[in-house]
């Protein structure tokens, strides 16, 4: 009898979304899909407001990674409105995109994934969870929490608000840094990195020895990837190229603002959120484990396999040991925590190189700004991958139309096939269990979605 | 219940973005302490519990003596899972301002349900109908407690994480929370007179202010001709120290809600503009003055168009 | 006299209105008084009235609060049923022997349940209601009478007259309080001085057979028909015919029946309120029934008042009253069916005939015998009118020193008249008695106040059913049934009068005894009431402000007087919003402040002169500013008074007296530039002549500001030397100028620039004025021809007599009325005036060597600016607006600020003086008091609400709102908002502005109306809106 | 027949609420579902009272003040046309129909005119379908 299995809610995500994993007559699996339900509208409501108040709506889009929506939309709205930020005011910015993805890595790995290594995948819920580590690893726990504390109140710091963010305006930034911020802060920055350095070493010692054994059970899958580079082909977070990268290796670079011509959307009856796909691969789109078309993904792994290579030297280090290892592009779905503590480094590190640009204090911060008709496409790389605002407004500087593609965007399809195949791999005969169905479910974790 | 168990506490998720419980976790050490006082027996960042596995029928959700519910009401599904916490929860605390008032996701309640449908899911990408989504969205956007009746508002976009730790643990005591109560200028530091320039201009260069200066040097930004809504707006955002936006140096846009519980941002601003001398028809639109609590019916769309 | 010989209290002879005043004023300001009345009640005549004009108030109702003060107040004596027999001794020092005559029922006793009338065998005509309705043998005059005791009529008793018989009362009466062996008894009254407020009657017109009075009985008087159109009267306000108690179609108002007659009666005066109240009820009338024809036929219509013309014009086109100018002489039955036949001489001569169905006597005032006879007696001095003789110039003293007169018996006046008087009276015997203030005067310091704020609401339900007002219409038994399943209600009453002084009492004790902590009277309007039940509360020992009115007459039972069920079902959610209201009511304490002793008189005329004389007298401080270098102002120009007194000479004494008080400091040349401050503590910046600059303190102001005359723009006024205005014509006439000396014929024009489209109003006092000066042009010369050319002749009052005179003199009324005004040239070396002759019915041209006009008084044009400063209404004429047209009539609503003189309307010159010491009276009756308490009715900042956002700064009118800063318990420097009680006005503007209801007004916190808003809708909320 | 538009009524204590006592002394009638409510001042009336009036069940709100120039708080009546301009333009936004609101000036002396807008704003209401009754209906 054919029958549909149920993970609900997929838990240790950011969001709400279930798995059904459909059986046929004999319990093996024809489907499996996720399903992520809470579309809210924003592409919608967005329309009439002041464009300038953008910035400050749409970081509601996710309350993990608010920084990301905060400052692609305040880059949009300054092409809308041709107002080009100071150098300052750059700087300000960027540097609370690094911070921002500091504190999201540190989350996710510690809080959500990391449970997953820690226990035993048939440890029972209860305990395998933040709750269990804090018993387990008291010394670990406190300093994951006490890092994160830092990278936060740095962000307080600079930025008055760290959830939601405020600061960052059409035009640069509301608040300039002052000579002696920046000081506490570098000396906090050197704390940071210290942590990420020792945080990666005791990862691959207790965590990524797991990762081939588990690899193997979850199955693999082979697609694409996309992520931003500069001129010079090094890693970038808030600003730069998009490159494309075949799951071959080839690679096509375009400018942020020329994604609808590499990039499409399409939807799905299964699911309200939509699913992008490679357009300049010229392919269409299929979810075929086999043979899929178009399917990318985005996101840590992305970025580290996109990447020539990263222009701060302990990152970089790390990059050359990754890839001696792996190869690129890496294709292991759970890589994508390695690379995610690789990014930790690289963003540490970026944060003292900012910090160091004494034009980060600089009073002028903001370029004053003129409503005006226009459109404008802001791009960043968040922590769930390539981020993209792109809105249109009026002669009174009022959206009138929005179209954004969130990270976890592009990532749905890539998604889609991981829970298919671990799935198929893991389930036989219609036998399942809890650490089955969490296994499933480490799939969709390692996306970060 | 045994008198050593500590109470259970809930944590759910309806039409949210996550901020609110990443805002519970950002609590560090203070959250780290609220484990000493509470098992947590629901809360789907954190802890893998599910609903009965392949159940199509209500949510099996976990009794527990404290319910946090982050997140207004938009759908079917959503109202299923909250009913059934209100059920199972002894308290039910409106957790952020989405669950109080609406929040962002509210402001979808200035257009039907299908006009964003169609906005969103525009023809030429449409390669589905997407009708099955569709009909589970209720006709809009929904505070929780227009849905069930709810014991304590906890407003904020997200809450002060200490707010939350604090306002959990006086439950857990069987306390009264103490919650802020006054508007966003309680605490705010500004310089303020009563008079001030008869206009307001939209936010498209900072502030007048000294960055070297203490911010209790700085002028009012209302005072200052720009749209603050603080006055209208309850406090709590930081704490007794200054609310945060105004330690960013930008005005207020009213995230944690009216600053009573059935006032109306749009209006009491409005009036407060009105009473200044100041022409309202300045305010590029007006609507958004309830971008954070767009529910309780505030929101609707325009009459004149229907 | 001696000081020590002084006594401090003084009786006051006559319960009606003036009477009143005179005691209420006294009273406050130190004196004790005995208020002496003859009948079983105070009130006078005004209880009988239906409405008062020209503000259509219901009589009782603007009335009865000021019988309740009288009934209350701790410092009048009451003594009802009462006559003075004689009065001894001199100014300081009288001793009165009254008599009082026996009740027959003990006031100690009686709580006026009424059983007793209501099982009384004897019925008899009951003269409250001009004996259309029946009484008992044992009655109250009226249901809302102070004191509310019941009286036996000895004439009518059946007991009283036939020993033995019945005695149902004495048997019936639960308190006991029936005595028939009650002997009326005689007492001597020590008292300082005396006030004569001796009132009228009615003109009696069944002593001619002329207009069919008492013969037919479709003729009433007009004190009957008020009767008639009063809810309270025999009809309950129904207008039917006396005889077959059909519907009235066509109704008839005869004036001047009793004025202006030498022939039926010797009343040659004119009683000067008659045109008046015909208007008032005829515009009753119509409002009621407007397909009702009524027609007023009069000689003159006198209507001379403030805002009296508008109401006479209102009446004429928008209430389509016609008015006929012909004197009726006679009236005649038609058929059977009880019509009558009139016939009169209309506009072009010619004889007519009218039927009506009811006709109604205007009659007029006069005095009473007795009370000529008392005046006699003690050696009042009395006119040939029967009035008490009476100066201009010194407008309440009689012709012995200490006695003073107010009110009808100084001649026919209406009731603001009479309040002033009663006021001035108050202000004179102030003066005189100033030694002796708070010798003889009680306070009784009200009962402790117990703190009910904490306790849980027990709200008491007063309904009322204000006789057949209310429960008339409303089902008062429901709603007292309904305000009982209230929440919170604790106790519920239904009272025929609530506002009557017994009810007072019985709420005293209903709510000691059911421990009421919040009160609801479901009556009649706040704004007249709520003040009397306040005192009632503080008597109860609870605060006064824990009250709240639910209006259910003004604004239920008469607006929805067809629809009973409606207004039924509207009064119980009345009573349900007030009960919701005042539960959410606070105790508020008043704000004591004290008093500075010194008064700012703003203008140095007349009136100014005396108001700061008096006050002086009464030994405060006074600042008098002129702007101009002399005392005097308007009066400078006059020469006599209507009776012939010479002004200059009074002018002269009065400066003088002014000039030497020690307590009165004239500013010349001096105007006000600026004024802060409030009752008790005003502020004022003076600028002097010499542009300096200086700051007075003063507790009260009297403005005084006096009026500007006209500058004629028509009748060639300018162009021809021979066409003067009045004023100009007096001067021109003392020097005797050629022009007059030679001059053989003159005419008078009137209402130059008055009771036009532009100033609809009377100038009061031309008529009288051009009516002088032409008896003395021909008694200098009687050859010569004196023409008057006039619209209506308004020698209203006593000076009726001298236009009789001028007529019988041969000077020739023309009334230009009809047929436009006169045309004027000049022709050769004289004035050429052409005229319609409404007698000869032709053209008439007078070859006049003079013309003169009679032009129109003005409003000062530097009011406006004084009523900005000081927050004061202006009327649409420009002159200061009282604060109630009738019975405060130099108030204002700002208190501490008073008004007199031609500031407030045109007057003659002993109206300005009587009402300059009424302001007078006002001022001290405030000073008098050593500190007085202010209404807290303020913005109160909510400490747990509001957080000092100032955005109420800005929009408080008052600049009452300030950012008071302190250091918190940490030492660091905040601010918070605070609110001055004193400037505070109660407005609530800050109420509306606060988005955190931080900031509410007592008695009006946005929690109350919401509350009351809740209720008000309770059974209108919405339906649960369409869910998923 | 059609149930009588429930209407709240503000009246400022110095005019309008004088002048409804004005017009039951005059005894002029007007439809018995209006409900008064006195305020010291027609500035006093905060919009949020308005909105709460028109969400809890009644059908129309009236703000009566004094004529402008004759406030007796010098400017409140000036105020409460500011509010009144916002709340008929807030009402709207709310999805409110502005007819169901208004704003009268009226002065102690003339009751004809209060109960003339007492009884144009009844009749308009009951003849009016407003735009969100028939919007309510449409989507039924």
């Amino acid at each position: 009898m054919p029958q549909v299995i149920s993970i609900q809610p997929v838990t240790r995500i950011e969001g709400q979304a279930r798995i059904d994993i459909h059986l046929d007559d004999a319990g093996q699996v024809a489907d499996a899909r996720l399903a992520i339900d809470a579309l809210r509208g924003f592409e919608q409501f967005v329309i009439g407001r002041p464009a300038e108040e953008i910035p400050r709506i749409v970081s509601r889009i996710c309350g993990i990674c608010p920084w990301m929506h905060h400052l692609a939309a305040a880059k949009a709205i300054d092409c809308c409105f041709a107002a080009t930020p100071p150098p300052a005011g750059q700087l300000l910015r960027e540097l609370c995109h690094v911070l921002a993805h500091i504190h999201d890595k540190i989350l996710h790995f510690f809080f959500l994934a990391a449970p997953d290594f820690i226990f035993e995948p048939n440890s029972d819920y209860s305990v395998r969870n933040l709750m269990g580590l804090v018993q387990r690893q008291p010394e670990l726990a406190a300093e994951v929490v006490r890092m994160r504390q830092l990278g936060l109140a740095m962000l307080e710091r600079i930025a008055g608000k760290a959830t939601h963010p405020v600061a960052a305006v059409v035009g640069g930034f509301a608040k300039p840094m002052t000579e002696q911020e920046r000081q506490g802060l570098l000396a906090d920055g050197r704390v940071l990195l210290d942590f990420a350095c020792r945080a990666l070493d005791a990862a691959k010692k207790q965590v990524f020895v797991r990762f081939a054994e588990e690899e193997t059970a979850l199955g693999a899958i082979r697609t694409g990837f996309l992520g931003t580079v500069d001129d010079q082909g090094n890693l970038r977070f808030y600003q730069g190229r998009l490159r494309l990268m075949r799951p071959g290796g080839d690679t096509i670079d375009f400018a942020p603002s020329d994604y609808d011509r590499y990039l499409a959307e399409r939807t799905e009856p299964w699911s309200t959120a939509k699913m992008v796909y490679a357009r300049a691969w010229n392919e269409g789109f299929s979810l075929d484990l086999e043979a899929p078309r178009g399917v990318y993904r985005v996101n840590t792994l992305a970025r580290i396999n996109v990447c020539d290579r990263i222009a701060t030297p302990l990152a970089q280090a790390e990059l050359e040991a990754f890839r001696a290892r792996f190869g690129r592009p890496a294709q292991g779905a759970l890589l994508a925590h390695w690379a995610r503590l690789i990014e930790l480094v690289y963003a540490c590190e970026r944060v003292l190189e900012l910090l160091a640009d004494q034009r980060i204090a600089e009073p002028l911060v903001r370029t004053p700004a003129e409503p005006r008709a226009g459109r404008g496409c802001g791009q960043v790389e968040a922590p769930r991958g390539t981020l993209i605002h792109d809105f249109t407004t009026d002669d009174n500087g009022c959206i009138v139309r929005a179209n954004l593609i969130v990270g976890t965007t592009h990532n749905i399809a890539p998604m889609n096939m991981s829970v298919h195949r671990a799935a198929s791999t893991l389930i036989d005969g219609g036998r399942v269990d809890a650490a089955l169905l969490n296994r499933i479910e480490m799939a969709v974790r390692a996306y970060d979605p | 219940m045994s008198e050593t168990r500590r109470p259970r506490l809930c944590c759910h998720w309806l039409h949210a973005c996550s901020g609110c419980e990443l805002a519970l976790l950002n609590g560090g050490d203070l959250f780290l302490g609220l484990l000493q006082l509470v098992d947590i027996v629901h809360f789907p960042l954190l802890l893998d519990y599910k609903y009965a596995s392949g159940a199509e029928g209500k949510p099996d959700l976990p009794a527990a003596e404290i319910g946090l519910v982050s997140g207004g009401v938009a759908s079917k599904n959503q109202l299923e899972v909250l009913r059934t916490l209100r059920g199972q929860c002894r308290i039910l605390v409106a957790f952020g301002t989405c669950a109080s008032h609406g929040g962002i996701p509210a402001l979808r309640n200035q257009w039907t349900a299908e006009q964003t449908w169609n906005t969103v899911f525009q023809e030429d990408e449409r390669s589905c109908s997407g009708e099955f989504e569709y009909e589970k969205w209720l006709d809009r956007v929904y505070a929780i407690d227009e849905q069930v009746e709810v014991d304590l508002l906890l407003p904020g976009c997200p809450p002060r994480p200490e707010t939350i730790v604090a306002t959990v643990a006086a439950l857990a005591a069987g306390h009264q929370p103490q919650l802020a109560e006054k508007s966003v200028c309680e605490h705010c530091p500004t310089v303020r007179t009563g008079t001030g320039r008869m206009s307001v201009r939209r936010f498209l260069a900072n502030a007048d202010y000294d960055p070297e200066a203490p911010v209790d040097s700085m002028r009012c930004l209302l005072e200052q001709g720009l749209l603050c809504m603080g006055p209208v707006t309850v406090g709590g955002c930081g704490g007794r120290e200054m609310p945060l936006c105004i330690r960013a140096r930008v005005p207020c846009r009213g995230c944690y809600g009216p600053v009573r519980r059935q006032g109306n941002q749009l209006l009491d601003l409005l009036n407060v503009l009105a009473s200044k001398g100041i022409d309202h028809r300045a305010i590029v639109d007006r609507r958004s003055l309830l971008r954070f609590s767009g529910a309780h019916g505030l929101l609707k769309p325009n009459i004149r168009e229907g | 006299m001696s000081e020590q010989a002084m006594i401090g209290s003084v009786l006051v002879v006559g319960g009606g209105i003036s009477g009143m005043q005179a005691a209420l004023d006294l009273a406050d300001s130190g004196y004790f008084v005995h208020l002496v009345e003859k009948t079983g009640a105070i009130g006078g005549a005004m209880p009988q009235y239906n409405k008062v004009f020209p503000t259509n108030d219901c009589a009782m109702c603007i009335i009865s609060p000021k019988l309740v003060e009288c009934g209350r107040h701790p410092n009048i004596d009451i003594m009802t049923l009462t006559t003075v027999i004689d009065i001894n001794g001199g100014a300081g020092d009288f001793t009165v022997r009254v008599l009082e005559h026996p009740r027959y029922v003990d006031s100690a006793k009686c709580i006026a349940c009424g059983q007793c009338s209501s099982r009384c065998p004897k019925s008899v005509d009951d003269s409250f209601n001009i004996f259309m309705a029946k009484r008992k043998a044992i009655y109250i005059k009226y249901p809302q009478a102070v004191p509310l005791k019941y009286q036996i009529d000895p004439q009518a008793c059946i007991r009283l007259n036939e020993p033995e018989k019945c005695g149902i009362c004495a048997e019936i009466c639960p308190p006991g309080a029936i005595d028939f062996s009650d002997r009326g008894q005689e007492r001597y009254l020590r008292v300082g001085a005396v006030v004569m407020a001796l009132g009228f009657q009615p003109f009696d017109p069944g002593k001619t057979r002329a207009w069919g009075y008492g013969l037919y009985p479709n003729v009433v008087t007009s004190l009957q028909f008020e009767r008639f159109l009063s809810p309270g009267g025999p009809t309950g306000g129904v207008l039917v015919r006396p005889s077959d108690r059909q519907p009235v179609q066509r109704i008839a108002f005869l004036q001047c029946i009793g004025s202006r007659d030498k022939n039926r009666c010797n009343n040659e005066y004119c009683s000067t309120v008659c045109c008046m109240y015909a208007i008032k009820e005829a515009m009753t009338v119509k409002e009621a029934c407007p397909e009702v024809e009524v027609t007023i036929f009069y000689l003159d219509m006198r209507t001379p008042g403030k805002e009296f013309e508008r109401y006479f014009e209102q009446a004429r086109t928008e209430r389509n009253i016609r008015f006929v100018r012909s004197r009726i002489h006679g009236v005649e039955p038609k058929g059977q069916k009880g019509d009558l036949r009139l016939h009169y001489i209309n506009a072009h001569g010619r004889q007519v005939e009218e039927t009506v169905d009811l006709v109604v006597l205007s009659v007029g005032l006069e005095t009473p015998d007795a009370m000529v006879r008392l005046a006699e007696k003690i050696g009042i001095h009395m006119t040939p009118d029967r009035f008490a003789s009476i100066s201009a110039f010194m407008p309440v003293h009689t012709s012995l020193q200490g006695i003073f007169t107010c009110g009808a018996f100084n001649g026919p006046r209406d009731i603001p008249q009479s309040v002033i008087g009663g006021s001035a009276a108050a202000a004179s015997v102030a003066a005189l008695l100033n030694p002796v203030r708070h010798s003889l005067t009680r306070s009784l310091p009200p009962p402790p106040e117990q703190d009910v704020s904490r306790q849980e609401p027990r709200i008491g339900v007063f309904v009322c059913h204000c006789g057949t007002n209310i429960a008339g219409v409303v089902d008062v038994e429901e709603v007292a049934a309904y305000a009982a399943t209230l929440p919170q209600v604790a106790h519920v009453a239904r009272n025929l009068f609530t506002c009557s002084q017994d009810t007072q009492d019985l709420m005293v004790q209903q709510i000691r005894e059911k421990r009421l902590n919040r009160i609801v009277v479901a009556a009649c309007t706040p704004k007249t009431h709520e003040p009397l039940f306040r005192k009632t509360l503080k008597s109860a020992g609870i605060n006064e402000y824990l009250i709240e009115m639910a209006n259910i007459r003004n604004q239920n039972a008469w607006v929805h007087s067809q629809e009973p069920e409606l207004a039924t079902a509207k009064a119980k959610d009345l009573v349900r919003m007030a009960v919701a209201k005042v539960s959410g009511q606070t105790a508020r304490k008043p704000l004591r402040i004290s008093i500075a002793p010194s008064v700012l008189v703003i203008g140095g005329g007349v009136a100014g002169m005396t108001s700061a004389l008096n006050l002086a007298e009464q030994g405060y401080q006074v600042y008098l500013i002129e702007k101009t270098q002399q005392l005097g102002g308007n009066a400078l120009h006059l020469y006599q008074t209507w009776s012939g007194e010479h002004v200059p000479r009074f002018l002269r004494e009065l400066r003088e007296a002014v000039q030497q008080h020690p307590l009165i400091e004239v500013c010349y040349t001096s105007t006000i530039v600026a004024a802060g401050g409030h009752v008790g503590n005003f502020t004022s910046l003076i600028r002097t002549g010499t542009n300096r600059k200086r700051t007075i303190d003063h507790g009260a102001v009297i403005i005084a500001t006096g009026a500007k005359r006209y500058i004629p723009e028509e009748f060639e006024y300018g162009k021809i030397p021979k066409v003067v205005a009045s004023i100009e014509f007096d001067k021109l006439h003392m020097h005797n100028e050629t022009r007059v000396a030679n001059g053989k014929s003159f005419v008078f024009i009137q209402c130059v620039g008055s009771r036009n489209r532009q100033r609809p109003y009377c100038s009061k006092s031309c008529c009288t004025h051009s009516i002088q000066s032409a008896i003395k042009l021909k008694k200098e010369a009687p050859d010569r021809r004196i023409y008057i050319l006039y619209r209506e002749i308004r020698t209203y009052g006593q000076r009726e007599r001298i236009y009789n005179q001028a007529r019988e003199m041969g000077i020739v009324f023309i009334n230009y009325e009809q047929h436009g005004p006169p045309r004027i040239r000049k022709a050769d070396n004289n004035v050429l005036v052409e005229v319609w002759d409404h007698v000869l019915h032709r053209p008439l041209e007078i070859r006049a060597d003079m013309v003169i006009l009679a032009a129109a008084i003005l409003a000062n044009p530097e009011a406006v600016a004084l009523a900005t400063m000081f927050k004061l209404p202006l009327n649409r004429d420009g002159f200061f607006e009282e604060a109630h047209a009738k019975l405060r009539p130099v108030e204002f609503h700002v208190d501490g600020v008073f008004v007199a003189g031609l500031a407030h309307y045109p007057k003659p010159l002993e109206e300005s003086i009587s009402q300059a010491l009424a302001a007078a009276a006002k001022a001290g009756r405030l000073l008098s008091r050593k500190e007085i308490a202010l209404e807290p009715n303020i913005a109160l900042v909510d400490p747990d609400r509001c957080d000092d956002c100032a955005l109420c700064l800005g929009v408080c009118p008052y600049q009452a709102i300030k950012l008071a800063e302190y250091r918190d318990g940490e030492g660091v420097l905040r601010k918070t908002v605070t609110v001055d009680r004193i400037l505070c006005k109660g407005c609530g503007i800050c109420q509306g502005t606060c988005p955190k209801r931080g900031i509410d007004v007592a008695g009006f916190t946005t929690a109350q109306l919401e509350a009351q808003l809740d209720a008000a809708l309770e059974a209108a909320a919405p339906a649960e809106e369409g869910r998923p | 027949m059609k149930k009588e538009p429930i209407i709240i009524a503000f009246c400022c204590n110095w005019c309008s609420y004088a002048a409804a006592d004005l017009a039951g002394i005059s005894r002029l009638q007007y439809p018995g579902s209006i409900r008064i409510i006195r305020v010291m001042c027609s500035g006093m009336v905060h919009p949020d009272l308005v909105l709460q009036a028109l969400n809890k069940g009644a059908d129309g709100v009236i703000v009566v003040g004094c004529h402008l120039g004759e406030c007796h708080y010098l400017k409140g009546n000036e105020m409460a046309l500011a509010r009144a301009e916002i709340i008929a333009d807030t009402l709207e936004d709310l999805g409110i129909a502005a007819e169901r609101f208004q704003l009268v000036w009226v002065s102690s002396s003339e009751p004809e005119r209060l109960v003339a807008a007492f009884r144009a704003m009844s009749e308009r209401l009951r003849a009016g379908r407003t735009p969100e009754i028939e919007a309510k209906e449409a989507g039924q």
